[in-house]
Formats: structure tokens, C-alpha cells, sequence
């Protein structure tokens, strides 16, 4: 272990940074001034950065196949021995241990980096909040948690890292906990999580008996050991179970309705979790355990299929929303859509690209979004914002440069890693990438909607905050910058090999991919050449400048329209506005059957435990000790009663005689000399006859 | 005259003699200190004091002692009549009691008690029932306070100036007065000079005893009136008086016999002769001192502004004149007469000049508050006597044992306890302050 | 000088019981106390009259000068003119008196019966003439311990009285 | 000299004090007196050193029954010994 390079041998620095600053926060921060918790958070992120570029360069300078550096802590739940599902033997070892190779470094990067420039940020956005360290110390308890999850070496780790990301975007979205809405939508995020947390241990628990190993290291081997077949149903299980948690962590349908009302958190905490980095997880995660999911089609086809239709759905929805941070929420849904779909068609490197790209422009997007709502004085209504392109330059060019790159105009870095999705997506099946390609288009439309209603047109800004409109502090427009040069230059990394690239990403994470993957059945149709890639790209591009100029027909130029469609749609529109009301199915399905079970509980609690069990018990032994004491008070206490009885009466007659006064004790000792005396006076008296 | 006194009553007749003498100087010698007291007083107030009755007042005490026998006598309606009656007679008594071993000169002792100094320590602390029995027969409250005071005062200080005498004790080793004289004869030396902190001691206690500003709390004027002697007037008021000044001139000789040589005179092992003579040149200091004074006042006689007081100073003169001669006849008288007459020339200088440290100190200090009294008494006093006595008693083992120089020995005894003096002012300055910082 | 002794002795006898009776039965505690230390001077008398002149120093200084020093400040700093009114005797009066008398009755006929075997030894020249030495030689030697834990008492004794005397009980 | 005076008439002297003592302490009510009392009983005995001893005594029980004395005048206001009883039982 020590043999490596200093950052590689040193990677758990990484997460330990944050983790004391973090303790720091929680337990002194109370006592501490807010330069110094912008001095020990920021900083602590940044060392955790530094690290974690040192060890990005330490692992590139290392040979492809040996791009993988475990460091293993101690022996975190020792070895239990237990009986496989094939009867072998196995130990149950969970290291606390970390590894990095690629993935985990990509992520780590984004982490850290990302993570840093919105530390900067909230230094700004959050200065005049109350309860400033105590959102420093939740921050970087997350940046702890996050780096914990994709430094892990096994399941088991991986799974405290994803529980403690959960923990903290529940404190963090319940920031403002004297709002009801906010506690409500933690709760909400965190119960929802639990669903898919159940599905996930169960996978972990199922890899375990069937693999005997939840280390990733050992996965492939042991699939490779264990001959499975293509499409095993356990493997295929795993991978659903799997997926199931995805589902939770990542917002996919059915599980995504946290997210939207977890923008109800500070908008540093909806940038960092809930866009670039938590909600990445599930998508890590099924990267992390690709080996398993290649091994099962069918799952993947479910995956694909989830994340298509998420995306779509999800794009439909922010068609139809007004406010800012809800539109941002359900593109975060749509893009993780895409991510899934790209996992689905085995283009696992090319979700991890669109996971990294996403990171940057959707957080881009959300800080931008939190600076104009900065600069309304907290207004989050689009109808009611308008004409701020000049009034707030600098926001808004950087949130230009963030929609061009999700709309996927060449050659930002949305377009790069979407058509590199759509591209896979069409290779495997043509559904798949209409859809894509559909979604594509509401995207352009929904977010020039948002560009077009909060910066152009006609200005809706209420009296009395438009006279405080002003541009963020720098500490807010400087990573707003940086994030805007990401975004552009942040797909150049995976320049395809069509446009005279190398794709140097895809091949850099080439080696996590899992190389026990079968020969894939030739693509029934698709490109099958650069000519057909530079097709696809031209339609998408067709159809995002279509839905832009669409956008700015409804919302530029004819602005009375919308209001007329929607009139027009009349139902439909409803569905869409009221997000197909899966919140009220959900709460007529799940959430109000889960209350009246309790109330059923507690019903039975009050009158067969209560009433029964524990009153009926407690009278049975009051009767019981009643009757004991009744022995007690007249057998037990009555013969000791008896007995100080006699020995007080026979007492009575000396105690007469100590009557406490000093002069008739030494009367007594009169007496005792005369007795003395005349004793010897009769003595005396004998001897001498 | 042999037939006239029975043979058993011989040897009782010379001390009958010297008590008759003394019951009856010692008024008068009250009287005139308190004359010296006025007048030294005046001195160190720089003006005159008594002048009018005789020639700078010397008649004065006999002024005052007609004024208070004639003043009326009054007795307090609730006064225990029994107790104030008998008060003030205790209190004078014991003080007289105790001159019975008092050796004012080799001769004139009326009993050379093998423990005398117990003696008169053990009688003239009975003198304090005098206080507190007349303080609460007169039933009134500043009565009673100063009698509680005087007896807790009393017990305290008796305590630290006994373990002072005891210093000189161990250098003596007799209890007899006579014998602790002798002692410091046969040595060569006054016993001040080995134990000069025992001095101290003893001083200070005998101050506080003696009831003597400024220990004077029991008759504080300012916050008892006159203390005990609130309700007294009168022959018994001058009863008291007499004790107190009786006490004094006591422990003035307890502190001559004990520290100062007693009735020898100074530099007692210089005996070099008048040439020719078998008379030591030393012992003519007495005759030539009185006779300065006989000059004096001779000097002083014409200057008199009336021509009866120039007649009473030129008699004083001559008295002064003709005890200057006695004095220098018994130089040529036997040895015994000459060592009588001279010793009791030089014991009574002594206990003058001690007597006025007693003056001199009363109008120099401001008296001291109760606790702080006691404080010094207890804290400081107590301990400082025993440490004194311990390194005392080292001195003399290894003197005795080894051989040391005496001299040697008693300086770095006194240096140890001096420094233990200063280590117990300094904890002691804490204590009061922490006393005084808890308010009690 | 015989003659002189018995007259002395039988003075003094005289005084001391006298003034023990008179103490005992006085009303008013002050007087009492007078009695009692008129008492203790006699009995002092008396020890002088047997040469024992150091005793006669002790017991002045200790009981006259100290003790009774110390009863007559009590009795001044708690003195309550109520309890004169009260009768001064207590119930057990007249069966006290019956048993005290038998009680000295019974030592009475015991020194009755032994007289003539009790005499002092004549004390012999050289102790008479230096009695404190004497006492003195034998506290420091013969009777060391005992000294010591006399001195011990006392200790104990003074820090009970100051334990006493300061807290409030 | 003691020659002329017999032995037991000091005898008798001591017995004369001590009855009288026996009859105050068993009969005064004042708990002064009765300790007054207390220290001429023990007083009333010859002998030269244990007279001495006898005499540390009376002092050591003077300074402690006096500091009961005032530590019981303190809480009960009263000097009557048949009014202490906090003995009893």
C-alpha cells in the first residue's frame, strides 16, 4: 500500500477533511465567526480538491491496466463465515476501505471541484442567514458522506456513504425547518430514499449469498468464477434491486417525487445534491456494478426503458412549471432520465460523461437560479420576473451559456454527451431514441421558456423588489464563471472521434467497464457509420433550434399564446400542470393506507396492549401484592410487633431510671459507692473474724 | 527588750518593719508617679504639667489624695453591696501581698520565698478578682464589659509574659528572687542581654496586665467610660488607683530582678578601687548623682516665685543633700549596710526607668482595638514566647553540653526567633486581612 | 510555732468549710464563686502549711488565678437575673442528702477505724528546704508518663473547649 | 512540725469538703455551681504530684465542661440542670 504515490497512498485524506471541519462545525461552530467557518470549510474542500487532483495525476501517470489503488483502512465487520447460495463457504468481509481507479476518480473530482466552487458560493448566498455553520457543518458532512460513497471498495460502504448523502440532503433540505414545507419535503426525501434503500440492502445482501463477496474488486472474478448464464433471474434480481435503490437516490420514476420538493432547501444545497452530485449516485452506482447488469438484459432493457420514459415525463412536466427552481428540478429528473437510458444501452461511460457535464451546466443552472432569486429578494415565480438580462448581466450570460449546453447546442457540453447517449440509444434500439430525441426538443423549449421569461420580454418584477435588483457578490459570480467555462469546455474532454477527437474520456474509463461483456448482437439499424452520427446530430440539432424558436414565438413574441393553448388543451393541461397527480395517487395509494395502518395500530395498542396486556397485568399484580400484604402487614409485621411489644414493656421500668439528667446519674453512682463501700465494710468485717 | 518580745516572735519582727514601711511609702510613691506620669507627659507635650501647689508641683500628689478621701462616696442602688464593697479592698491587697517577696536591696525583703517569683505572680494575678468582682457588683453594663474585658485580657497576656520570665529562669535557675539576683552577680551580667526578646516579652505583657495604655481597653475612656471604675468614686476609686499603680511598680520589679540585675548597680564585675581605699569607684555614682540633684535644687530655690516655695525647693534641696550624704557615708559603713542602702538606691532607679518606658509608650501609641489585642496576644505574643523559650533551652544544652560560648549561643537563639517573629507577622498581617475580608 | 500551726490549720479548716457550705447553698452564682475560691485559698492555706509550697503556687495560680478566672467569666457572659428567682434545688433533694451523708458516713467510719495506722512521713530536710525541686525531680522522672498524658489531657481538653465554644451546636 | 497536727484531721477536712461537694452536685440546680462543685470535690485531696495531677484535671474539665456550658446556654437559654434531659433514651 505504501508502495504507491503519495496521493494514491494518501486517498482517505480525502474524505477526512471535510469529516472534521464537519465535526468542528457541529460541535464549536456555535462559538466561531463566520470568516472562520468560510476559512475552515472552503478550505477543507479545497485541500480534499487538491488531494484529489494530486491523486487524479498520480493515477493517469500509471499504466491503463493498473489504474486501480486500493487502500484498505482495517477490517471494518470482520469475517462471518456463512453458506453461499451455492453451499460454498464464504466470509462476509466489509474493509473499511478505499479504492480508486477512474470512476471513483471522475467522481471525486466532480466532488470536490464542483463541491468547492458551491462552498464559495454559499459563503456569498448564505451570508445573512441565521444558522450559518450550522449549514457549513451539514455541507461538508455531505462532502464526507459523497466522497465515502465513491471511494468505497465495497457494497457496504458504499451503502454508509449513500445513507449518510441521504441524511444530510434530509437536514439540508429541512434547512429552514421553522418552514413547515421544508421539514415536510426532508421528510419526504428521506422516506421515499427509504424505498428504494430497502430495494438496494436487498441487493447487497443477495450479491453477498450469491457471489460471496461484496467487494468490487472481486465481483467480476467471482461472475467470471461462477459461470453464469446471460439473463441468470438471480443476477437479473440483483440488478433490479439495484436498480430499485437508483431509482430512489436518482429521482427515476416511481420513486423520483422528492425531488422536486427538495428544492424547499437553500439553492446551494439544490445545486450541490440535488444536481450535481447525490443524485448522481444511482447512476455510479450501476456503473460501479456493470459487471452484474451486463450479465442481465433484461434488466437493462427495464433500465433504458425507466430512463427514457423518466426523461420525457419529467420534460413534460417543466414544460408546464413556474417556478424557477421546480423547472431546474424536473430537468434534473429528465437529464438523470437520460443517464439511466445511456446506462440501459451498456453506454455506461457515456452516462458517467453525461453525469459529469450535467454536474457542471445543471449546476451552473441552479446557482445561477439562486442568484437571480438572490437578486429578487427571494422570488421564485417566473411570471413574476422578466427583463433582467441587463440588470443582471453577468447571471445571465452565464445561465445563457448553462441552457445552450442542456438544449445541447454544438458545441457546449450537453450536446457532446447527449448525442453520445442518443447516438448508443439508436444503436440499440430506435424507440428508445425517439424518445430521447423528443425529450430533447422539450428540453431546448422548457429552458429557453425559462430564459425567455426570467431575462427578456416584458418585466413582471413586483414594485418593491425591482428597486433592489442587484448583481451577487463575487463570491458568488466567480464560480458562476468557472462553472460557464466548464460548461463549455467541460465535453471537449470526449471530443468524438467524427469531429477528428479521441474520445479520450470514454477511453479513460474504458477499464471499469466490465470486459466479461458478451458479444453484443449487431445493431439492427443505426448509423453504422461517421455519416449516420453526423445525421443524428444534425436532426437533434434541427429539432433543439425548432423548440428554442418555439420558445421564443410563445414567450417573446406572442406572449398571450400560452394561456390560450393551455385553455385550449383544458384537461390535459391540468394533468400535465398538476404533474400527472402522482403526489395524490401516491398519498391515495401509499401514504394515507400507511396512516390509517398506524391509526389501526394505535387503536389495538390503546385497547388489546394497553387495555388487556398491561392494565390487566398491572391489576393482576396489585391483587397479588395486596395479598401479600396483608401477610406482611399482620404475620411478618405482627410477630415483630409482638416482639417489641414485650421488650418494650419489659424495658419500661430501666428506662424510667435514665431519665437524660445528670444529676440522678450521679445520684445512681452515689449508691453504686455506698453499695461498694459497705461491701467492703461486710467483707472486712468477715476477715477480721 | 529581749524580755519584752516573746522568743517566737523574733524572727518576724524585721519583716513587720519592712511591710509597715512599705504599706505606708507606697501611697505616697503612687502619688508621685502619678506626678511623674503628669509631668512627662507634659514634657513630651511641650509644655509644664502641675505647677501651682509647691514648686513645679511637687506637692500636688498630696493635693489630689485630700480631694479624694473628702469626695462622697457613692454607691450604686442596685449595687451587690457585699462585692463592691469588697473589690477594690481584694484588689489592693493582692498587689500588697505580692511586695512580700520583692527584693528591694539584698536586706530590705520581708520574705525570701523559695519561690518567689511564683510567689508574686500567683498573688498578683488574684488582683484581677478585685476587677471583676467590682466590675459586676456595680451592676452597669460598661462596668461589667471592662471587667470582661480586664479578665480576658488578663488570662491572655499572663500566659505570654510568664513564658518571657521563664527565659530569664533558665538562665538563673531558682525561683527565689534573691537567688535569680545572685545569679546574674555571679555571671557579670544582666540577663537583657542573653534574652533581650524575653524582655520584650515580658514588657509587652506587663503593659497589657497592668491594664496600661496602650492595652488600656478595660478603661477605655472613649467606648467604656472609666471601664470597672465607672461606678467607683471616692476612697474606693483611689483604691483602685492605688492598685493599679501598686501592679506597676510590681512588674517594674519582677522585670528589674529578672532582667536588669535587680538592686546591683551597672557594670557589676568592674571592681576597681578608689586608690587607697577598699571603696569600689563605682559605687560613689549614687552620692554624686543625688547630689547633682541637691544642687539642682538648689539652684532652682531663689528662682521660686513665692517666698514659701522658695523656702520648700531649698528644703528639698537639703533632703536631696542629706541622702547624698547617707549615700556616701554607707560606703564606709560594714558591707551588708553599704550593699542595703545602695541596692536600694539602684533597684528603685530601675524600676523608675522601667516604669517610664510604661509612660513613654502610653503617649505613643494609639490603643489597640479588642480582637487586635487579642490577636497580638495569642498569634503573636504566645508563639513567639515559646519559640523563644525552645531555642533558649538549645542555647543552654549546648552551652552546658558542649561547651559553647553563652554569649554565642543566646545571640543566635534570639536571631532564630527573630525570624520567626518576622514569619509570624507576615502570616499574621494575611490572617487579618482574610479576617477582615470575611467581615468578622 | 506549734501552737501557731494549729491555730492556723484549724482557721483555715474552718474558713474552707464554711465558706464549701456557704457556696453551696448561695443563691446568687457570683457569690458562690467568691466562696469557692475563698475555699481553694484556704485548702492553698493549708498546703503551705505542710511546706508543700509549690502545690500551694499551683493551686493559687491554677484554680484561683486560672480556673476560677475562667468560671467567673462564664457565669458573666451568661448570668440571667431569671435564674435567681428559681428555686436552686433540685428534686432529688432530700434523697441526695440521705445518701451523700451515708456515703460520708461509711468513709467516716473508715478513717475512724484506720487512723491510727494513717500518719505522713516525716518529710525529710532536704525536700523540705527545696520542695520545688523536689516535685519538680519527680514529674520529670518517676512520674514522666503520667505527666504526659496529662499534658495530653489538656490538649484534648483545649481543643474540645475551643470546638465547644465556637460552633454553633 | 506537721507532727503536731495528726494525719487524719486532714482527713476529716477532705471528708467535711467532699460531703459537702456530694450534697451540691447531687442537689443544685445550676449547672455552674454543680461544676464549681465538681472541681472542690477532687480538690479535697492530698498528696503533692497527684495533687498536681488532680489539679490538670479540674483544669482540663473546667475548659470543656465550661465550653459545654456555653454551647448549651447558646441553644437552650437556660442553666438549670434538670432541664437538660437530651440524655434520655
Amino acid at each position: 500500500m505504501n508502495a504507491h504515490p503519495f496521493f494514491l497512498g494518501h486517498v482517505w485524506l480525502i474524505p477526512l477533511f471535510p469529516l472534521l471541519t464537519a465535526a468542528a462545525m457541529l460541535f464549536i461552530g456555535r462559538r466561531l465567526n463566520n470568516s472562520a467557518v468560510n476559512a475552515l470549510c472552503c478550505g477543507s474542500v479545497f485541500a480534499s480538491f487538491i488531494f484529489s487532483v494530486g491523486a487524479f495525476l498520480q493515477l493517469i501517470a500509471l499504466p491503463s491496466e493498473e489504474r486501480l489503488v486500493t487502500s484498505v483502512l482495517f477490517e471494518w465487520i470482520p469475517a462471518l463465515p456463512f453458506h453461499m447460495l451455492n453451499g460454498r463457504l464464504a466470509n462476509f468481509v466489509a474493509d473499511f476501505g478505499f479504492q480508486i481507479d477512474p470512476l471513483s476518480c471522475v467522481m471525486i473530482l466532480i466532488v470536490t471541484g464542483v463541491g468547492f466552487l458551491i462552498h464559495v458560493y454559499s459563503t456569498g448566498y448564505m451570508a445573512h442567514e441565521g444558522g450559518y455553520y450550522r449549514f457549513f457543518g451539514y455541507l461538508n458532512l455531505f462532502m464526507f458522506s459523497m466522497l465515502i460513497l465513491v471511494l468505497a471498495n465495497n457494497l457496504v460502504m458504499l451503502f454508509v456513504g449513500w445513507e449518510g448523502v441521504g441524511t444530510c440532503s434530509y437536514l439540508l433540505i429541512g434547512f429552514y425547518f421553522h418552514r413547515k414545507s421544508a421539514s415536510d419535503a426532508g421528510k419526504k426525501a428521506f422516506i421515499v430514499n427509504r424505498i428504494g434503500d430497502a430495494g438496494f440492502l436487498l441487493g447487497i445482501f443477495l450479491t453477498s449469498a450469491l457471489l460471496g463477496t461484496i467487494r468490487f474488486a472481486e465481483i467480476g472474478p467471482a461472475l467470471a468464477a461462477g459461470h453464469f448464464a446471460m439473463g441468470d433471474p438471480l443476477l437479473t434480481a440483483i440488478a433490479l434491486l439495484f436498480f430499485v435503490g437508483a431509482t430512489g437516490k436518482s429521482a427515476q420514476i416511481p420513486l423520483y417525487v422528492w425531488l422536486p420538493d427538495a428544492m424547499e432547501g437553500p439553492t446551494p444545497v439544490s445545486a450541490l445534491i440535488h444536481a450535481a452530485t447525490m443524485v448522481t449516485a444511482g447512476v455510479y452506482m450501476v456503473t460501479r456494478t456493470n459487471a452484474i447488469y451486463q450479465l442481465a438484459p433484461k434488466a437493462m432493457a427495464l433500465v433504458a426503458l425507466v430512463g427514457a420514459v423518466t426523461a420525457l415525463f419529467a420534460a413534460s412536466i417543466g414544460v408546464v412549471q413556474t417556478d424557477i427552481k421546480k423547472v431546474l428540478a424536473y430537468s434534473t429528473v429528465s437529464q438523470l432520465g437520460y443517464m439511466f437510458l445511456a446506462c440501459g444501452v451498456g453506454a455506461f461511460t457515456a452516462g458517467i460523461f453525461h453525469l459529469m457535464t450535467h454536474a457542471f451546466f445543471k449546476g451552473l443552472l441552479f446557482l445561477a437560479a439562486g442568484s437571480v432569486i438572490h437578486a429578487l429578494s427571494g422570488e421564485q415565480d417566473m411570471r413574476k420576473m422578466g427583463a433582467l438580462s441587463k440588470k443582471i448581466p453577468v447571471t445571465y450570460w452565464t445561465m445563457l451559456i448553462a441552457t445552450l449546453a442542456i438544449a445541447g447546442i454544438f458545441p457546449f457540453a450537453g450536446f457532446l454527451s447527449k448525442d453520445l447517449i442518443l447516438g448508443k440509444a439508436y444503436e440499440k434500439d430506435a424507440l428508445l431514441w425517439a424518445i430521447g430525441y423528443f425529450t430533447a426538443g422539450m428540453t431546448a423549449f422548457y429552458m429557453f421558456r425559462l430564459i425567455f421569461m426570467t431575462f427578456h420580454g416584458t418585466s413582471r418584477v413586483d414594485h418593491d423588489v425591482e428597486h433592489h435588483i442587484h448583481e451577487s457578490p463575487k463570491s458568488m459570480l466567480i464560480p458562476l464563471l468557472i462553472l460557464a467555462g466548464l460548461s463549455i469546455a467541460g465535453g471537449w474532454l470526449s471530443w468524438p472521434e467524427i469531429f477528428g477527437g479521441n474520445s479520450r474520456f470514454v477511453r479513460f474509463l474504458e477499464p471499469v467497464i466490465a470486459t466479461t461483456q458478451l458479444a453484443r448482437p449487431e445493431p439492427t439499424h443505426g448509423p453504422g457509420s461517421p455519416h449516420g452520427e453526423i445525421y443524428l446530430m444534425l436532426l437533434s440539432e434541427g429539432l433543439v433550434v425548432l423548440g428554442i424558436c418555439f420558445a421564443w414565438y410563445l414567450y417573446i413574441k406572442r406572449t398571450e399564446l400560452p394561456g390560450k393553448i393551455a385553455k385550449s388543451l383544458g384537461g390535459f393541461y391540468r394533468l400535465v400542470y398538476h404533474k400527472y397527480y402522482v403526489d395524490q395517487l401516491y398519498d391515495a395509494l401509499f401514504v394515507n393506507r400507511a396512516k390509517d395502518l398506524g391509526l389501526a395500530l394505535g387503536v389495538f395498542d390503546t385497547t388489546v396492549i394497553n387495555g388487556v396486556g398491561v392494565n390487566g397485568a398491572g391489576w393482576l399484580t396489585r391483587f397479588i401484592s395486596s395479598l401479600s400484604m396483608w401477610w406482611d402487614t399482620w404475620i411478618v409485621d405482627g410477630s415483630i410487633r409482638l416482639g417489641s411489644r414485650i421488650v418494650w414493656l419489659f424495658s419500661y421500668p430501666v428506662r424510667l431510671i435514665q431519665d437524660g439528667l445528670v444529676q440522678s446519674y450521679m445520684l445512681l453512682i452515689v449508691v453504686g459507692l455506698i453499695g461498694f463501700l459497705g461491701y467492703y465494710f461486710y467483707l472486712g468485717h468477715h476477715a477480721v473474724r | 527588750m529581749g524580755h519584752l518580745i516573746p522568743q517566737s516572735i523574733v524572727p518576724y519582727v524585721i519583716p513587720v518593719i519592712c511591710a509597715v514601711v512599705i504599706v505606708a511609702v507606697l501611697p505616697l510613691l503612687a502619688g508621685y508617679i502619678v506626678l511623674m506620669e503628669r509631668k512627662v507627659m507634659a514634657d513630651m507635650q511641650a509644655r509644664l504639667g502641675p505647677m501651682r501647689v509647691g514648686p513645679h508641683g511637687l506637692l500636688q500628689p498630696i493635693a489630689d489624695a485630700v480631694k479624694l478621701l473628702l469626695k462622697e462616696d457613692i454607691i450604686p442602688e442596685k449595687a451587690d453591696l457585699l462585692l463592691f464593697w469588697f473589690a477594690p479592698l481584694l484588689s489592693v491587697t493582692m498587689a500588697l501581698v505580692a511586695y512580700a517577696a520583692l527584693p528591694i536591696g539584698p536586706a530590705f525583703q520581708i520574705a525570701d520565698l523559695n519561690i518567689g517569683l511564683l510567689f508574686i505572680l500567683a498573688v498578683s494575678a488574684l488582683g484581677i478578682y478585685g476587677i471583676v468582682f467590682g466590675g459586676w457588683a456595680s451592676n452597669s453594663h460598661y462596668s461589667l464589659l471592662g471587667a470582661l474585658r480586664s479578665a480576658a485580657q488578663l488570662v491572655s497576656y499572663e500566659t505570654a509574659a510568664g513564658l518571657g520570665l521563664i527565659s530569664a529562669l533558665l538562665l538563673a535557675g531558682s525561683l527565689s528572687m534573691k537567688e535569680i539576683v545572685m545569679a546574674q552577680y555571679d555571671q557579670g551580667v544582666w540577663f537583657i542581654w542573653y534574652v533581650p526578646i524575653g524582655f520584650f516579652i515580658y514588657l509587652v505583657g506587663s503593659i497589657a496586665e497592668t491594664n496600661r495604655a496602650p492595652f488600656d481597653l478595660p478603661e477605655a475612656e472613649s467606648e467604656l467610660v472609666a471601664g470597672y471604675m465607672t461606678e467607683y468614686s471616692g476612697f474606693r476609686w483611689s483604691l483602685y488607683f492605688l492598685a493599679e499603680y501598686a501592679n506597676m511598680i510590681i512588674v517594674a520589679g519582677i522585670a528589674t530582678t529578672l532582667f536588669l540585675g535587680g538592686w546591683l548597680r551597672p557594670f557589676v564585675s568592674f571592681h576597681d578601687h578608689l586608690p587607697g581605699t577598699s571603696v569600689e569607684l563605682l559605687d560613689a555614682l549614687p552620692s554624686l548623682l543625688v547630689l547633682g540633684v541637691a544642687l539642682y535644687c538648689f539652684y532652682l530655690a531663689p528662682k521660686q516665685p513665692v517666698k514659701i516655695q522658695k523656702l520648700f525647693m531649698g528644703a528639698v534641696g537639703g533632703l536631696c543633700f542629706l541622702l547624698a550624704a547617707i549615700l556616701a557615708g554607707a560606703l564606709f559603713a560594714p558591707a551588708p549596710v553599704q550593699q542595703g542602702i545602695h541596692g536600694a538606691f539602684w533597684f528603685m532607679a530601675k524600676v523608675f526607668g522601667y516604669l517610664y518606658l510604661f509612660l513613654w509608650f502610653r503617649f505613643t501609641f494609639p490603643r489597640y482595638r479588642f480582637d487586635q489585642l487579642m490577636r497580638l496576644g495569642w498569634r503573636f505574643l504566645i508563639p513567639l514566647s515559646l519559640v523563644n523559650l525552645i531555642t533558649l533551652a538549645v542555647a543552654l544544652l549546648l552551652t552546658r553540653e558542649w561547651g559553647w560560648n553563652l554569649r554565642l549561643t543566646t545571640i543566635l537563639s534570639a536571631g532564630v526567633t527573630l525570624g520567626v517573629a518576622a514569619l509570624l507577622l507576615k502570616e499574621d498581617d494575611a490572617g487579618s486581612q482574610m479576617q477582615t475580608a470575611d467581615g468578622e | 510555732m506549734a501552737a501557731l500551726n494549729s491555730i492556723l490549720f484549724f482557721f483555715l479548716s474552718a474558713l474552707a468549710v464554711v465558706s464549701a457550705i456557704l457556696m453551696v447553698t448561695r443563691r446568687n452564682i457570683v457569690h458562690g464563686a467568691v466562696y469557692l475560691i475563698t475555699t481553694l485559698l484556704a485548702t492553698a492555706g493549708i498546703f503551705l502549711l505542710l511546706q508543700a509550697e509549690f502545690l500551694f503556687v499551683v493551686q493559687v495560680i491554677l484554680y484561683v488565678g486560672g480556673i476560677m478566672v475562667l468560671f467567673v467569666f462564664v457565669i458573666m457572659l451568661v448570668n440571667l437575673d431569671v435564674s435567681l428567682l428559681r428555686f436552686q434545688f433540685n428534686g432529688q433533694r432530700f434523697v441526695a442528702g440521705v445518701l451523700a451523708l451515708a456515703l460520708s458516713a461509711q468513709v467516716f467510719l473508715a478513717i475512724w477505724m484506720g487512723r491510727n495506722s494513717l500518719h505522713l512521713p516525716e518529710p525529710a530536710a532536704s525536700i523540705a528546704a527545696k520542695n520545688t525541686e523536689a516535685v519538680g525531680d519527680a514529674l520529670f522522672q518517676r512520674f514522666m508518663l503520667p505527666f504526659e498524658i496529662a499534658s495530653i489531657l489538656l490538649l484534648v481538653a483545649m481543643i474540645g473547649a475551643v470546638v465547644m465554644a465556637k460552633r454553633r451546636v | 512540725m506537721n507532727a503536731t497536727i495528726p494525719t487524719d484531721y486532714y482527713l476529716w477536712l477532705s471528708l467535711a469538703l467532699f460531703t459537702i461537694g456530694v450534697i451540691g452536685v447531687l442537689t443544685r440546680r445550676n449547672v455552674i455551681i454543680i461544676l464549681m462543685v465538681f472541681s472542690r470535690m477532687w480538690g479535697s485531696v492530698d498528696g503533692q504530684v497527684f495533687a498536681i495531677f488532680v489539679i490538670t484535671d479540674a483544669a482540663a474539665e473546667a475548659a470543656v465542661g465550661l465550653g459545654i456550658i456555653l454551647a448549651f446556654f447558646r441553644n437552650r437559654e437556660t442553666l438549670l440542670a434538670d432541664e437538660m434531659d437530651m440524655l434520655k433514651w
